[in-house]
């Protein structure tokens, strides 16, 4: 019972886990398409693969920023209230 | 099927359930806030790092966000209390 | 049996009033944020808070605008066909 | 729980979650509109007035959207009916 | 039965047909109301309705070549893999 | 109501219903890709045919987009070999 009961936890959080990094990447490919392949080609070039490879870590990194702020702000707000 | 969870594994899932849709929702809220905050913030071509007016517009975005939308609903409050209930 | 009918009615309707109400102040949020706040500082200067406000009775204006516009067409349409 | 609702109040009851339903569908239409409308009509720094042309813009936006549906619809019909079935 | 079985399959097909159509007439009334009908009067000009036919005709155009291009690439993908 | 569907019948029916949403998730992909490709490739007023640099980004736009995609992914799996897991 336990074992199934741990089961169906790990399920449901590895299900969240994928959904959110699916739709990280889902916005991160959509902003970096929009910011790199201006003109789409007949392939990509390297400077658009450079460009995109930068866009993703700084994506990335806003997410992070973004998240800390708003982490960091909700839980201020818990405290005062 | 199995035999069903007893009552207090059920009530220990529902609360499970319940705190991953909070985060689920808190989840939501970030991509939100990201895609906003990196639209108005990264003007520029990508590079190896943001600029500082890029890292400063980041670093102050969420929170002037969440201040706009306090800020909006204090002046619908003072709005109501001159005017009476607009429903 | 009344009373619960009508409790239920109510609650039903202040449950879709206050979607609305949480949906318009969030289009409000959006919009007012994106033209007033153009470069989050380290707090909202008083020229940005004049031009939320300005912004919250134009959006709230704008809103009613269409509100009638689009009652007013469709209540024309049905009479038509 | 409490005993079910008679036959009676379970129809008067559909019928308002029905009503109540397409009150929520216009409303998210309004919402739509209204979204649509002030962006293509509001461009300056909001201002204690809209502008003229603003609200000009604003007071056509509905009505010029709805004509050019029917618009689309029109020129998709004489199409099929020139070309046979689209499918 | 296989009549009642052959109607559920009709009338799920006929639905998913209706919002696909519904989805593509949603998404050109947008796309062309935002490039055609830049500043609302008090009805459609000629030109506006020049603009709109023509881009309804690109649109479905480029809906077709997105339909084309995106089946043949994940035809392709499959069979690699 | 009337009788229940046989088994073979319910499996043939689950089925073509797994099969119509997989139908629906590929229009869902396509309009969400011609919305997006349009607002890059289609600058210009619309005219009767597309102008020779819009056909051509058109005709790429999926294909790089996808390309996109496949390039994010690889980056992400070379650097989690580089640094571990990121999880």
């Amino acid at each position: 019972m336990a074992a199934r009961k741990d089961a169906v936890i790990k399920s449901i959080r590895s299900e969240m886990a994928l959904a959110n990094a699916q739709e990280l990447m889902n916005k991160t490919n959509e902003k970096c398409f929009a910011k790199c392949v201006t003109k789409p080609s007949t392939s990509l070039s390297g400077s658009e693969e450079t460009c995109l490879a930068r866009c993703l870590d700084r994506y990335m990194e806003a997410f992070n920023i973004v998240s800390r702020s708003y982490i960091s702000r909700i839980s201020k707000e818990r405290l005062e209230h | 099927m199995a035999d069903k969870f007893d009552d207090a594994t059920q009530k220990e899932l529902a609360n499970f359930v319940e705190a991953e849709q909070a985060q689920a929702r808190l989840h939501s809220s970030i991509h939100m806030l990201t895609s906003m905050c990196w639209d108005k913030c990264v003007t520029g071509t990508p590079s190896t790092r943001f600029s500082r007016s890029e890292e400063g517009c980041l670093a102050n975005c969420v929170d002037r966000f969440l201040d706009t939308s306090l800020f909006m609903v204090k002046k619908i409050e003072e709005q109501r209390a001159q005017h009476g209930q607009l429903s």
